[in-house]
């Protein structure tokens, strides 16, 4: 593996969770396109996107979308700004800061659901 | 590193090779002290001799050498292409460069090109640097038979034909025993001090006898035969160096 | 590079047109966007809700006003832009063999023009019975 | 101290594939890569292919991936690396043999952007004038010394071989930020297309394996956004 440091891991974290998203994407307009077909079909899918895998795997979506949102938007400092690329190591930092304090509400509220056991019915 | 706390590590190198290929103007190599041009061949840069510096040649002057006489070389040489027709190509021409190879190729020899090389640059450190005397040079006369008869006993690992690095600086390590024997030799030959050329036994400048430029002929290993060429004095005449 | 293409693909790789510059705009401004809007989305469906409360009545109690229809699908429609305009870049990286490469893409962009038609015909021609 | 060198090799004669080759050297802390690499050449084994020339950081040509980064095996000294020392050739590039690979690929995007001055204007009776502020606004990019470094680190590189590169797109910085060229557009098409500067996603590789320091990722930026502002 190339000894990269930051940059690197930026990128290659934002174009995983890049990919990660867009499969997400497909099966959550699948989902709600369920409901074309009627409550019952509806109803059968959401019960088993209920599961606490699938809830494991929406923070992991979660956490990817707040990642390639908030180091888009460091990516579009460094672009527009004179400034962005020098401090692009802080900015990175601060992606994760931001990351932290927007994802513990997701984390506290899913996750205590996933421990409590509620699974919708 | 820090220099408070260590020494600086100073190491010396060779700065720049004066003389060199004789050439005219335009970047043909010449063979003989009336001009005669070699048709096809042509020299530029540190391994020509346009004869720009003198007898010294001082730091960034070699731009000189590339920008001007680099281009003009380039320019004459393109025109020589178009116009030239091509000659055929034989087995036989090959004969000569391929039978070099394949003898340090094949040779079983025990002697080591590195070694060689370390060897031939310290001697010439020590006896042909630039205060040298008599004495000295005619001692590295001596040493040079040897590496000479030394280089034909050595042998390589690599026998592959894709990018032999080795090969190469075997074959570079002949062209530099030849060089070298070239520069003592002249040097010896010269009894006056002119620019870099600083003998210890001969302080002073001579213009009567060695105003002239030296062209150094291989006769054989350890001989080489000398003819010279006059210097073309433009403006400027040689004066002693006096600050 | 020196034309140097093969194939129509190549070609197309290294012709000259401000189509590449196009999308990296795009790319920045649908990004933004959408940073906004997915936090919102996220926020009001997993944070403020109980998500495995999340059955068809919720789902189309939101989705019968039209502020929330038309907030979804700029989701949608930005989102399948953008995620596709990236996997194309993706695609373009990984996938070195011309022909490979664009039979890929046929495939990938026909499953997302699909998801987009059948993503916005669930927002807009459906009223899940509620009115 | 003793030091342990791990080259990677290849020989096109002989090899499949590349192969780990382990070498003893007695070093001082204060070598540097080069000297460990010419003890193997001259005094181990022979047959061991790298390119060097100057042996001072200015030719360029002994670029390597040391202890997992790009660097100049003339610049880089054994005290900063410890006693374990891997090289391997410089990544994206089609290795000829050992440590040498093949530059063409890297050469062509250099010719790609026209890096020499493009100017038709008559040329004014003396020279072409230039303030000082003018030339400091592409001093950065005239440091390169073309060794590669820059693009065969880059990510995108590795995995798409079409991608014009780092290098290239410095050298199109020092010629678009000239006030003397005209010759910025005939640049921007090279640069504009699909394997040109929008394929940057700025993973800063080249940045921190520029021997000379030069802050690539920054001038990168600058061309994209001179492109930007040309077209809109």
């Amino acid at each position: 593996m190339y000894r990269g440091s930051e940059g690197q891991w930026a990128f290659y974290l934002h174009r995983i969770s890049g990919i990660g998203i867009l499969v997400f994407l497909v099966l959550h307009v699948l989902n709600i396109a369920s409901a074309m077909w009627g409550p019952e079909v509806s109803n059968a899918f959401m019960k088993f996107y209920h599961q606490p895998v699938f809830q494991l795997g929406l923070l992991v979506l979660i956490a990817g979308v707040l990642y390639h949102g908030f180091n888009g938007l460091r990516i579009i400092l460094m672009d527009f700004t004179t400034w962005g690329v020098r401090y692009q190591r802080q900015l990175w930092y601060g992606v994760w800061v931001l990351f932290v304090v927007f994802y513990l509400p997701f984390l506290v509220k899913i996750g205590g659901g996933i421990l409590g056991g509620s699974h919708g019915d | 590193m820090d220099p408070l706390k260590e020494p600086v590590p100073v190491m010396p190198t060779a700065h720049y090779a004066m003389g060199g290929i004789p050439t005219t103007l335009w970047g043909q190599v010449i063979k003989d002290e009336k001009n005669t041009v070699v048709p096809g061949l042509y020299a530029a840069g540190e391994a020509a001799c346009v004869s720009l510096h003198g007898a010294n040649r001082l730091g960034t002057n070699s731009l000189g050498d590339l920008v001007v006489f680099g281009r003009r070389a380039g320019i004459h040489a393109a025109r020589f292409a178009r116009d030239a027709d091509y000659h055929e190509l034989t087995e036989e021409h090959l004969g000569e460069s391929r039978e070099r190879i394949e003898r340090i190729k094949n040779s079983t020899g025990k002697e080591k090109v590195a070694a060689l090389r370390a060897e031939l640059q310290q001697s010439m450190m020590d006896n042909a640097s630039v205060f040298r005397t008599g004495e000295l040079l005619q001692k590295q006369v001596e040493i040079l038979k040897e590496l000479m008869d030394r280089y034909k006993r050595i042998s390589i690992d690599d026998k592959g034909d894709a990018y032999n690095t080795e090969l190469v600086e075997a074959l570079e390590l002949g062209y530099l025993l030849e060089v070298s024997e070239a520069l003592v030799h002249s040097a010896l030959n010269r009894t006056e001090s002119r620019g870099a050329h600083a003998r210890e036994d001969y302080p002073e400048r001579d213009d009567e006898n060695w105003l002239k430029h030296t062209l150094a002929y291989k006769v054989e290993d350890g001989k080489v035969a000398f003819r010279y060429k006059p210097v073309v004095l433009g403006r400027f005449e040689p004066k002693a160096r006096t600050y | 590079m020196a034309i140097k293409s093969k194939r129509y693909q190549e070609a197309r790789l290294e012709a000259s047109t401000n189509l590449e510059l196009y999308w990296w705009v795009f790319m920045r401004v649908s990004g933004v966007v959408l940073v906004f809007l997915l936090i919102g989305h996220m926020w009001m469906n997993a944070v403020l809700v109980d998500l495995n409360s999340i059955d068809y009545d919720y789902v189309a109690k939101r989705l019968s006003q039209t502020t929330w229809k038309v907030y979804d699908w700029l989701i949608l429609a930005l989102a399948l832009l953008h995620g596709g305009n990236g996997l194309r870049y993706v695609l373009d990286d990984w996938v070195r063999d011309p022909a490979k490469r664009f039979w890929t893409k046929v495939v990938i962009y026909s499953l997302l023009a699909f998801l987009f038609f059948l993503g916005s015909l669930s927002l807009f021609n459906y009223d899940y019975g509620v009115n | 101290m003793q030091v342990t060198l791990k080259i990677l090799r290849f020989d096109p004669a002989k090899d499949k594939k590349p192969r780990w080759e382990t070498y003893q050297v007695e070093a001082e802390p204060t070598d540097r890569v080069l000297d460990l690499l010419h003890k193997v050449k001259w005094y181990q084994d022979g047959s061991l292919a790298f390119r060097r020339s100057c042996g001072h950081g200015i030719c360029g040509s002994d670029a390597m991936l040391i202890n997992g980064k790009n660097r100049l095996a003339c610049k880089t000294l054994v005290k900063d690396l410890g006693s374990v020392i891997t090289v391997e050739p410089i990544r994206g590039l089609p290795v000829e043999k050992d440590l040498i690979v093949d530059m063409e690929p890297f050469f062509a995007a250099y010719r790609a952007v026209k890096p020499y001055l493009i100017n038709d204007e008559p040329p004014p009776q003396r020279e072409r004038l230039q303030s000082p502020e003018e030339r400091a606004r592409f001093d950065q990019g005239t440091k390169c010394i073309l060794c590669a470094s820059c693009t065969t680190s880059c990510p995108v590189f590795w995995v798409n071989g079409t991608y014009i590169g780092p290098a290239a797109i410095v050298q199109a910085h020092r010629f678009i930020f000239d006030s003397r060229d005209r010759g910025k557009r005939e640049r921007f098409k090279a640069l504009g297309s699909g394997s040109g500067v929008w394929r940057c996603r700025t993973a800063y590789n080249c940045t921190e394996a520029c021997p000379r320091e030069i802050p690539v990722t920054q001038l990168i930026e600058e061309v994209k956004r001179a492109i930007l502002f040309d077209s809109f």
